[in-house]
């Protein structure tokens, strides 16, 4: 095993962040579809912070996303969960599957 | 500071509202009617002072910067949210939450204040969130309809994925350049694989909010779902703003990997100007129809967009969606006012509609016929200088397929026209009482139509503020 | 005198009529509007004239230019030659007329006579523009009116027509546009201005790709074959003042343009491109009149019959002699007069026998002799009788076409002229059938012309005769536009 | 020097008759409109006399030549340089000649309607047409132009149109008059195309400097149209046939003359001007006018001529002698003499001597004018008596109409060739003129001359002997004054005429010509005449059924000619089967279904499509997603390897 | 091989084995838990890039705010241990392949492409550092961002009150 560096972080972030869109694609109920984009925002994160670290450590503009996008991922799952909860009071149900009127 | 105030003074403005409102809101005094009166009075001075004490520059290091095209630019988003205020009038006195919906509105509006202003990847972000988050919210105003709440759910998740994606395109631009400085990005950009890839990754954020083809399938379910007025500032003010700082983007921060992005513009311009008008030929309900009717326009845009003159492409941008606002306002004014009062969204309830409502009809047709880009209405104007703008580049193919498909674009509007002047029916749409702000509004629009593109000096005001 | 008159005079009738109250002012208002753009494409023609007399050999009088969006290198520059005088005339014409014949519109008369006026406004602009960007502002701004005219007023298949006619002709302005802008950029300099264009060399290249979507492109709206399809359709479900005007007007919006654009801007394209013209030409002269013969509605007819005399313009204008091109636009003149005449005598038949099947009509000339002479004599002026118009112009256009002295040249015009037998006798079948034999049983009780429609058929018979019996006047008027049209070109000899 | 203004009035006096009374006869002029007609038509026989007289007698002659004069030209529409349409007068010996036919037979005829149109409910527009035609056919004789002479071939075409569809609601006569305009019009094609040819080539429509310089052989102009060749034959040939199928279509020539029998459906009056005296003989005119250059430049196309006239003189002649119905018999007769004075042209030759068959032409279409127009005339009051046309409901009526009786027997007796009667004279020269020749026409003429006393004999006795009449009709007598001094006049003229030294005034180089008498010569006709009539008075004196064993024994020819040889049968295929069915109907269906079709289906597919591809909107977000990946994958893809 | 490199590939196994159980597992809860240490290895990954103040942050609003905040939700709308619907298989393989395809492209084009690193001086994210310029206004301060977010905040929780804080019983 070789000693981690850029590469394996961004291996790392790659990996996660179409394990997160796998999950957006497959999972039926909107929370895990939810689960899923907090994924994906992570690993863009991971993303940000590797760059930093090991590239331009000169200043600090990735880890300064890193704060803002996990600010912005606190808000979007607020108003997600908000809608999701309405949804349910609508719909009685979470599956995205019964969310299909509005089509063609 | 002095600085601080003028350069920033539409985002403080406008800022001092939203907590205007807030506090109204706290301490629950007023009703709805004389509210609402309120805020038009504010989102009206608010227009207006966008014409005074404008000033060219940058703040915070360049993170935010500004120029009268800029101002401009902020300031026809301003006024349409005006004639929103105006138009829906109807909708929001009947609303239990007007005041809380004019401050999410008003905060998408200064994130898209900022996001036009933007200096910087991250601000552009942030600013890009706080125009998304807020209308996906706004999506879901009509509480007790379930459609309602499925658009605001498609939304708030479709667009959560394609920040996802866009973070990842940002995150691979700054691991090649080491900026997310617009200033700085272009310098730093060689056109390697790894910057086309994040291109794309950019370009298909950008694709979803605009509703470019393929990225395009949220809107129509969203526009057809959520509330008119949501619709209307969706399909207007978001949209203008982020074609605004695509332009602006492309121009400027990709402007090395020029033939990339034009080649990308050429042929999802073209898929998004066909797709659009098929799809809109077969809609049923207006809303849906005038969704897709704005993704072909979305298309024409494209075109516009793909000249990358910093002259010619930027000016015939800006002067198409001024005029695409009132037009595309208006067409939205005509459906609200009529669904507000029959809950009819259909095009085939609209048949006869001339009969009794002669003045409700016209405004329609005028529509109509700009978004079709029918001479003398505005639409023509900019759509036929899109297309000269788009044309300099000399691709008679795409050009050629770009008329061809204001023809679709032509058969789908004839057919509203021919429902509501041509055919018969037994019961049409009673008398409409208008509100009379929604009126005013819908006058504003029509002669707004009617003139723009006849008064060849405002092209040239906007093309002096390059 | 000030040609941007020709544009408000009708714009300020337009808005009139918008405030009008009640139906009677409404139409009062159109005729006078109506009559003083008569009165006006007279005065123009005789200041035109006076102007020429007086050794004025300007290319194009009375031109004026207003500033318009000069950051495209556009402007509202107006202008006028002979053709375009011919052709003001011709509208002017059909306008009176056509209002004239459209009195008895019950149905929303407000908005009928607004967007007839707005389509005069349309024809007027277009042919005085000396500007390719306000050339197919006003190009366009005529196909809605025609549009809501057909699907509001018409009958039968209205909708689909209306339809139909709408997206053709935009299909055919779209490629103009193409063309258009073609041109723009290839230039040294970029202008819409006609003038300017003129005098720089477009390039062989552009030429061979913008000439064909041009022509192709006007020619839509002259019915060029195949893409006539929408004027039988369009035709024969408009309503008469509608029929009138598309015919009479809009079909010569593509003819002047193929003119003044595709052929003027490029000669070396029109040249390369001729033999196609031709070919595509006689395709229409015959079909279209072997098409007519088996027609049973008058209207189609009249409209088939359209496709073959329209196809004389296209012909005149493809063969690229001074002469056939004057012919080209004579034919236009005549066509246009013949036919909105021919239409309006059909709108007054039908509004009586509440049929337009020739086969369920017979001896129509015991009961409404005027209307029945105006009958033959736009018949006989249809199939080329001389002393009426339609003479005049073929026979220029085939001495035109003659002149061109290739054996391929020599055949299509023999072929062309066959037709003029086949004119005969589709016109006489349907003329003697309506006119002559006996009575049909019902019909014993029809009225003659009103007041309004003989002063609207005498206008057009006028029109009519006057270049029938006196071409000159019209020749002098047309024939050096046509010269310096084709001054760039060179015929082999 | 003629007077321009004296000619323009005589043209345009009846002009003025057909406005006037076109636009206003029915509101003012009921019943004044014929004598109004009439008086106009009257003063410009007149002038038209004193002009003749002007221009044979008092103008002076230059070397013994009659100049043709252009007294009037006006360039009427300007085409390339040098070519245009000149709207001009031309007076020279055979315009003049025919001012004076035309004139006087179209004044002969308004006189004679007077009282055979009387009470006609359209008795205005009667003679607003009578007037019309008129003026087209002197605008035609004295045309400078050979576009002019094209003008008022159509307008005179036209009017004629408008005269057999008199009676419009008769649908035979409906249908006459469309087979009319249409077969001259199919004609009047080769014409135009001829005159487009000769235009071309001469570079001129004028008519004297088109002769001028398609003659001399020095001139440019002659040498290109001679040497520009299609199929072997000179585009010179070419134009002139073509001119010439023009003529032949208005003249009546076989295989175009289909349409002037059933022209008979017209009111007699009209059949006796245009379908006997005037109108039909324009092709022999025109020919007349293109003389030197048929001649000189183009033998060939002369001789075409000469065989089409001899053909079409003998068939007419065989189916003159099977036909029942008078007009008909008179229609194939003048068809038979047009043929002749079409061969009489078509054996001249230019100049002198040779140029007989010329004067002949001229000389039988003058007599021509005179008697038949008289038969005409008789025919008409024969069928205003009776009622009928056909001869079945004839016999007998010497007695009832005496004055009638005594002039068509003048009548026929002229076209028969006897002597000393107008025909006589004109035959003569004709056939001298073929004898001199050609003699396989100088046959064909001698057996039609004996056929043709013959049919003419056998109407004669089928209508004034044969069988007893019985009472007929409501009037009792001949029409009155109106009808009858035409009938005198004409047949003063039918008995006078052949005495004018013809040749004195009218040759084909405008020389004086003398004219000798062969009584020799005469012999061979004359009794060939003779027993013709001989034969007819055999079989049709008196009532006996010789005529059917004739025809009987003649089976087959009787019957074809009795059909008319089936040529009309034979258009009708054509025009029906295959113009209709195999070229109409296709293109009408082709545009149907085809041409709209693809349109359409433009349409339809568009719709098709969007009707297909709609699953993408499926609704499901997450499918939304996945295309968004995807596309953004395949963007990538395309941009990083493909597309660079 | 040091230590601190297997801690690396610990986390990071722990992280993916986590994260792909979070988007397979048949029980939603347990997803949410799977999702739980997933954020809690990528906190650690931060530990071990010496990035605390990050990964302190990442604990704090990850694991106390949003986790939570979805454990919330899924008990609102969710009976806890109830078997999740499946998805298609066409559809999982073919999201599979499409999430393959492009983790493929983008490991190679990462793989292929030279980053160039930069010559500057190491800033330290110390959490003093990260502060100075957090609330700076020049000089690549990040006050402006900070207020932006601040607003979105702020429109969030407006929204979110509006639309789950609904009083009346649903009517449709």
């Amino acid at each position: 095993m070789i000693e981690p560096g850029l590469y394996h972080m961004l291996f790392l972030s790659a990996a996660l962040f179409f394990i997160g869109v796998y999950g957006f694609f497959t999972r039926r109920n909107l929370v895990t579809m939810l689960m899923s984009i907090e994924l994906i925002l992570n690993s863009v994160n991971l993303n940000f912070i590797a760059f930093n670290k090991y590239l331009w450590y000169d200043k600090l503009d990735g880890l300064f996303f890193t704060i803002f996008i996990i600010a912005i991922a606190a808000a979007e799952a607020a108003v997600a969960i908000a809608i999701i909860i309405n949804l349910y009071r609508s719909h009685k149900s979470i599956d995205v599957e019964n969310a299909e009127e509005l089509k063609y | 500071m002095n600085d601080f105030l003028t350069l920033m003074k539409p985002e403080l403005v406008l800022t001092g509202i939203i907590f205007l409102l807030l506090f109204v809101k706290l301490g629950k005094g007023i009703k709805n009617e004389p509210l609402l009166l309120i805020i038009q009075v504010l989102l009206l001075l608010n227009f207006l002072s966008g014409f005074f004490f404008n000033e060219e520059g940058t703040l915070f290091d360049g993170m935010y910067l500004t120029t009268n095209m800029i101002v401009l630019q902020k300031n026809i988003l301003n006024l349409s949210v005006y004639l929103i205020s105006l138009l829906f009038a109807g909708w929001f006195k009947k609303s239990e939450h007007m005041p809380e919906f004019f401050m999410l509105m008003l905060s998408a509006l200064l994130g898209m204040f900022f996001l036009i202003s933007s200096g910087n990847l991250l601000m552009f972000f942030l600013a890009l969130e706080l125009a998304t988050i807020p209308v996906a919210a706004m999506a879901n105003f009509d509480l007790d309809k379930k459609r309602s709440s499925e658009a605001a759910m498609k939304m708030i998740l479709s667009s959560a994925f394609s920040s996802g994606i866009l973070l990842f395109g940002i995150s691979l631009v700054y691991g090649a350049t080491g900026s997310i400085s617009f200033a700085e990005i272009p310098l730093l950009l060689y056109g390697t694989p790894l910057e086309i890839l994040a291109l794309v990754f950019l370009f298909g954020a950008f694709a979803f909010k605009l509703s470019i083809v393929p990225f395009h399938l949220w809107t129509a379910d969203v526009y057809e779902g959520a509330p008119m007025a949501t619709t209307s500032f969706l399909s207007v003010v978001s949209k203008g703003a982020v074609a605004f700082v695509f332009m602006a983007t492309l121009y400027k921060v990709f402007q090395p990997m020029e033939t990339v992005w034009y080649n990308m513009l050429m042929i999802l311009s073209i898929a998004t100007m066909i797709i659009g008008n098929l799809f809109a030929l077969r809609q049923q309900n207006i809303k849906r129809f005038l969704a897709f009717s704005s993704i072909a326009q979305v298309g024409f845009i494209m075109v516009g967009i793909s000249s990358s003159h910093p002259v010619e492409g930027v000016t015939s941008v800006v002067y198409f969606i001024l005029i695409y606002i009132f037009s595309n306002l208006a067409a939205f004014g005509v459906a609200a006012a009529i669904a507000s009062q029959t809950n009819k969204e259909e095009i085939d309830d609209y048949k006869g509609l001339y009969k009794t409502n002669p003045f409700l009809s016209w405004v329609l047709a005028l529509a109509l016929f700009s978004l079709a880009g029918i001479p003398p209405t505005a639409g023509f104007f900019g759509k036929l200088f899109l297309l000269t703008a788009g044309a300099s580049k000399g691709s008679y193919l795409f050009i050629t397929i770009t008329a061809l498909n204001m023809i679709i674009s032509l058969y789908y509007y004839l057919r509203v026209i021919r429902s509501v002047f041509m055919e018969k029916n037994e019961k049409p749409i009673e008398k409409i009482k208008i509100e009379p702000s929604a009126k005013l509004a819908l006058i504003i629009c029509g002669a707004a139509i009617v003139l723009i593109g006849l008064l060849s000096w405002i092209y040239d005001y906007i093309q002096s503020l390059i | 005198m000030n040609l941007s008159l020709l544009i408000l005079l009708p714009l300020l009738t337009a808005i009139i009529i918008l405030l009008m109250r009640n139906a009677a002012q409404v139409k009062w208002v159109a005729l006078a509007g109506a009559a003083l753009q008569f009165v006006l494409a007279f005065v123009l023609l005789f200041t035109f004239r006076e102007q020429r007399a007086d050794g004025n050999t300007a290319q194009m009088l009375f031109e004026t230019t207003y500033n318009w969006f000069p950051s495209w290198g556009i402007s509202f520059h107006l202008g006028v030659d002979g053709i375009s005088v011919a052709m003001i005339l011709l509208t002017a014409f059909v306008v009176i007329a056509g209002v004239l014949v459209s009195w008895n519109v019950t149905k929303m008369t407000k908005e009928f006579f607004f967007l007839l006026i707005l389509l005069s406004l349309g024809a007027y602009g277009f042919f005085i523009s000396l500007d390719l960007f306000i050339l197919f502002f006003f190009l366009e701004i005529a196909v809605i009116p025609k549009y809501l005219l057909i699907g509001i007023w018409g009958s039968g298949k209205k909708e689909y027509s209306a339809n139909k006619l709408a997206l053709m002709l935009m299909g055919g302005s779209a490629l103009v546009l193409v063309g258009m802008l073609g041109i723009y950029f290839s230039g040294a300099e970029r202008s819409f201005d006609l003038m300017k264009l003129s005098q720089l060399n477009i390039s062989y290249q552009t030429q061979m790709i913008c000439f064909p979507l041009l022509f192709v492109g006007f020619g839509v709206f002259t019915a060029l074959f195949p893409f006539h399809t929408w004027v039988p359709d369009g035709h024969s479900s408009a309503p008469t003042a509608g029929s009138m005007f598309l015919a009479g007007i809009s079909m010569k919006l593509g003819g002047y343009g193929c003119l003044r654009v595709a052929t003027y801007l490029m000669p070396e394209g029109a040249q390369e491109y001729a033999t196609i013209i031709i070919v595509l030409s006689v395709i229409a002269i015959l079909y279209g009149a072997f098409a007519t013969m088996m027609q049973k509605d008058l209207k189609y007819i009249n409209a088939y019959s359209s496709v073959s005399h329209c196809g004389f313009v296209l012909l005149g204008i493809g063969m690229l002699t001074k002469t056939s091109m004057t012919g080209a636009v004579m034919q236009m003149v005549s066509h246009g007069l013949m036919t909105a005449l021919f239409f309006a005598v059909i709108g007054m038949i039908y509004e009586r026998t509440h049929t337009r099947q020739v086969s369920e009509m017979g001896g129509l000339l015991k009961r409404m002799p005027f209307i029945i002479s105006i009958l033959f004599i736009v018949g006989l002026c249809s199939l080329g009788l001389p002393g009426l118009s339609g003479f005049v112009a073929e026979m220029t256009v085939f001495v035109g076409s003659w002149e061109h002295p290739d054996t391929f040249s020599r055949v299509a015009t023999i072929l062309a002229c066959l037709s003029i037998v086949v004119t005969a006798v589709y016109i006489l079948r349907a003329v003697t059938k309506t006119a002559m034999g006996p009575l049909t049983t019902g019909f014993e009780n029809l009225s003659d012309a009103t007041w309004n429609e003989k002063l609207a058929a005498l206008i057009l018979v006028a029109g009519i005769i006057a270049i029938g019996i006196a071409p000159f006047w019209l020749n002098d008027l047309i024939r050096p536009g046509a010269e310096i049209i084709m001054q760039k070109i060179s015929i082999p000899k | 020097m003629p007077n321009a203004t004296l000619i323009l009035l005589i043209i345009l006096l009846p002009l003025a008759g057909f406005v006037m009374l076109g636009i206003y006869g029915r509101k003012y002029f009921q019943n004044t409109s014929g004598i109004i007609g009439t008086t106009l038509m009257l003063i410009s026989t007149v002038l038209a006399l004193y002009t003749a007289y002007g221009y044979f007698f008092e103008y002076v002659k230059v070397d013994g030549v009659y100049q043709p004069l252009v007294p009037l030209k006006y360039t009427w529409l300007q085409f390339s340089d040098g070519v245009s349409i000149d709207m001009g007068i031309i007076i020279d010996p055979i315009s003049v000649m025919m001012l004076v036919v035309v004139t006087f037979i179209s004044l002969m005829v308004h006189i004679y309607s007077l009282g055979y149109m009387k009470g006609d409910e359209r008795f205005p527009t009667y003679y607003a047409f009578l007037g019309l035609f008129t003026f087209s056919m002197l605008g035609l004789v004295i045309s400078s132009n050979i576009f002019q002479i094209y003008i008022f071939w159509e307008l005179v075409g036209v009017s004629s149109f408008l005269l057999i569809g008199y009676y419009y609601d008769k649908p035979s006569a409906v249908a006459a008059c469309k087979k009319a305009f249409i077969v001259t019009r199919f004609a009047d094609v080769g014409f135009l195309i001829g005159i487009l040819i000769l235009s071309f080539y001469s570079r001129t429509l004028d008519f004297n400097t088109l002769i001028e310089r398609l003659t001399s052989a020095e001139s440019t102009e002659f040498k290109s149209a001679v040497a520009a060749s299609f199929m072997g034959i000179s585009a010179l040939t070419w134009g002139l046939v073509l001119v010439f199928i023009g003529g032949a279509g208005k003249s009546a020539m076989f295989p175009l003359h289909i349409w002037l029998p059933d022209a008979m459906e017209g009111p007699t009056p009209v059949s006796a001007l245009i379908h006997a005296a005037t109108m039909v003989v324009a092709g022999v005119f025109l020919v007349a006018r293109l003389f030197p250059v048929f001649a000189i430049s183009a033998p060939n196309a002369l001789s075409l001529v000469g065989y089409v006239g001899a053909i079409s003189a003998l068939i007419a002649a065989i189916i003159a002698c099977t036909q029942t119905d008078i007009k008909r018999v008179l229609a194939y007769s003048t068809m038979s003499q047009i043929g002749y004075m079409m061969f009489a042209l078509g054996v001249s030759k230019y100049g002198g001597e040779d140029g007989l068959g010329y004067t002949a032409s001229m000389f039988h279409l003058f007599t021509h004018a005179m008697f038949k127009a008289l038969l005409f005339l008789g025919a008409g009051a024969v069928i205003h008596y009776i009622h009928s046309n056909e001869m079945k409901d004839m016999g007998g009526l010497r007695k009832y109409l005496p004055i009638t009786h005594i002039t068509f027997l003048i009548a026929c007796l002229a076209i028969a060739g006897v002597p000393p009667f107008a025909g006589f004279f004109s035959k003569e020269e004709i056939l001298l003129a073929a004898y001199q020749n050609n003699t396989a026409v100088y046959w064909i003429a001698l057996i039609t001359s004996g056929l043709t006393a013959f049919y003419m004999f056998r109407l004669y006795f089928g209508i004034f002997w044969n069988k007893e009449a019985h009472a007929h009709g409501e009037h009792k007598n001949e029409g009155g004054f109106a009808m009858m001094i035409p009938l005198v006049l004409l047949a003063v003229g039918a008995s006078a005429a052949g005495f004018i030294p013809f040749g004195h005034f009218v040759s084909s180089d405008r020389t004086r010509l003398e004219t000798e008498f062969h009584l020799m010569f005469s012999i061979a006709p004359v009794a060939l005449g003779l027993a013709g009539i001989f034969i007819a008075m055999w079989m049709y004196k008196k009532q006996n059924d010789r005529p059917d064993k004739l025809a009987a024994s003649l089976n087959g020819l009787y019957k074809s000619a009795y059909h008319k040889f089936y040529i009309d049968e034979i258009y009708i295929f054509i025009t029906r089967k295959i113009i209709f069915n195999l070229i109409g109907k296709p293109a009408a269906w082709f545009d149907k279904n085809v041409v709209d079709g693809l349109m359409n289906a433009t349409g339809n597919s568009t719709k098709d499509i969007s009707e297909t591809i709609k699953g993408f909107q499926s609704g499901k977000v997450q499918s939304y997603a996945i295309y968004f990946l995807v596309s953004i994958i395949g963007l990538a893809l395309l941009f990083i390897y493909i597309w660079k | 091989m040091s230590g601190s490199t297997i801690i690396f590939y610990l986390l990071a196994a722990l992280t993916l084995v986590s994260g792909l159980l979070a988007v397979t597992t048949g029980m939603i809860f347990r997803a949410a838990i799977y999702l739980l240490f997933s954020l809690i290895g990528i906190a650690g990954i931060y530990f071990w890039l010496q990035y605390e103040f990050i990964a302190a942050v990442q604990i704090i609003v990850y694991v106390g705010g949003i986790v939570v905040l979805i454990i919330f939700s899924i008990f609102l709308t969710q009976q806890a241990g109830e078997e999740l619907p499946k998805q298609k298989m066409g559809r999982q393989i073919f999201s599979a392949l499409a999430a393959f395809c492009g983790l493929a492209l983008v490991l190679v084009q990462l793989v292929q492409h030279e980053f160039v690193i930069t010559n500057g001086k190491r800033i330290e994210p110390t959490v003093a550092n990260i502060g100075n310029q957090m609330l700076g206004v020049s000089d690549g301060g990040y006050a402006l961002p900070f207020e932006v977010v601040s607003i979105l905040l702020l429109a969030a929780l407006i929204g979110c009150i509006v639309i789950a804080l609904k009083s009346k019983p649903e009517t449709e």
